[in-house]
């Protein structure tokens, strides 16, 4: 059962992986994907990323994918942190943890789980840029064909 | 069938577009699929018909769930309509 | 320039992290890959897992490996910690941090590091079990699957 | 070419099986390669024909950088014994 929290406040990486970890002796390898807000966006500058989503939905969205990575692989663990709100560059975004008694589970299903959040988790990312613009952020060719290396 | 109530909900550009994040409305009993909703909506006025001007890829959930234009509807539904989701 | 430590204390992931992220904004994702003592090996109890190394060789052989996934990907950080000496079930073991503009090239980074680490550094693991044997551990023929999948 | 000295280093079971962690010792000049070096040095008694025994799977660095058998030797190299890594 993964660990999902939707929330404007930063997380902890360490605590969350200590978290995972705790008590456990058969997890053997972890893999973490940290998602950041960058200062410059096709050569725009940011002054800030505002995230919005469907409350009601989200974390239901978002267990159930990490319910589809726990079908496909043997995690022996699983957490994702999704922030809202308005983030400034440099801060961190999404966090997503696998743990697996092996590598290749924990490292593959950590690449699942954030492809398929950018794809299928309800949440709208608004740039605000430094020269007084902003711009809704449009989805990606590329993270589709990302999240469809999943499929079939 | 006559009429029915919706919760509809409108998120980033729609939103904007349409100027509220959601409303309660009664809907014609004809409308019986999210696509025909959909369809009925743009003819609300030019927000509305901005957000789901033709061409515009929008998507939508019903009760909470990604549905398709032949979803069908239910008296009570919540429906979502945005636009391609960008999280992560 | 990759940051390469290799060490018998335990390291701190969190402080791994923002070092790398510290004072940049133009990562934007951060790939991380954490190996951990299992406590079971094979259905056989482990007391300990006891890490030999080359201390001549060993940072050298790692910087050749972050290297070389700075070749590949267009990295804006990498970190491999490994440990040394005696470590019990559930401590961490080695730390792999790659940091790009995107999450693709940070992820595959992070799976190369640690493919590589396991066919290409030179560490020795000992396994002690509870019942009193000991063993060293041998190359897994998938281990060197994993890392063949980079060449070429 | 006479005789000439190199500085050996053992890890893992090799070094348990010839009771040493490494050595320098002389070794006579036809020896030119990594594998005449390795034939060589499993003559050298029990511990070290059990660490070199045929079908083995044994490896090896000169001058810290992995090295094959055909690897050539100079005065003064330091060359380490291995099994197969298994870090990470």
């Amino acid at each position: 059962m993964a660990r999902v929290k939707v929330q404007e406040a930063p997380f902890d990486i360490a605590a969350e992986t200590a978290a995972l970890l705790a008590g456990r002796q058969d997890i053997g390898g972890l893999g973490c994907f940290l998602g950041v807000v960058r200062g410059t966006v096709g050569g725009r500058a940011l002054r800030a990323m505002t995230l919005e989503h469907y409350p009601a939905m989200t974390e239901a969205a978002i267990a159930a994918i990490a319910a589809e990575a726990e079908r496909r692989w043997d995690l022996l663990g699983c957490t994702v942190i999704h922030r809202t709100g308005r983030l400034a560059p440099g801060e961190p975004i999404v966090l997503v943890l696998a743990a697996a008694s092996h590598r290749t589970a924990a490292l593959a299903a950590t690449s699942f789980l954030i492809d398929w959040l950018k794809t299928r988790a309800p949440f709208w990312k608004k740039e605000s840029y430094a020269d007084g613009g902003e711009a809704w952020v449009e989805a990606h060719a590329a993270d589709d064909a990302a999240a469809a290396r999943w499929e079939g | 069938m006559s009429g029915y109530p919706l919760h509809l909900l409108y998120f980033a550009w729609l939103r904007e577009r349409i100027g509220a994040g959601g409303e309660t409305i009664a809907v014609p009993g004809e409308i019986a699929t999210l696509g025909e909703l959909r369809d009925w909506l743009s003819q609300r006025g030019p927000g509305y018909a901005s957000a789901f001007a033709a061409g515009k890829t929008v998507r939508a959930a019903v009760n909470q769930v990604f549905a398709t234009p032949e979803t069908v509807l239910h008296p009570g539904d919540e429906v979502a309509f945005f636009p391609p989701v960008t999280g992560g």
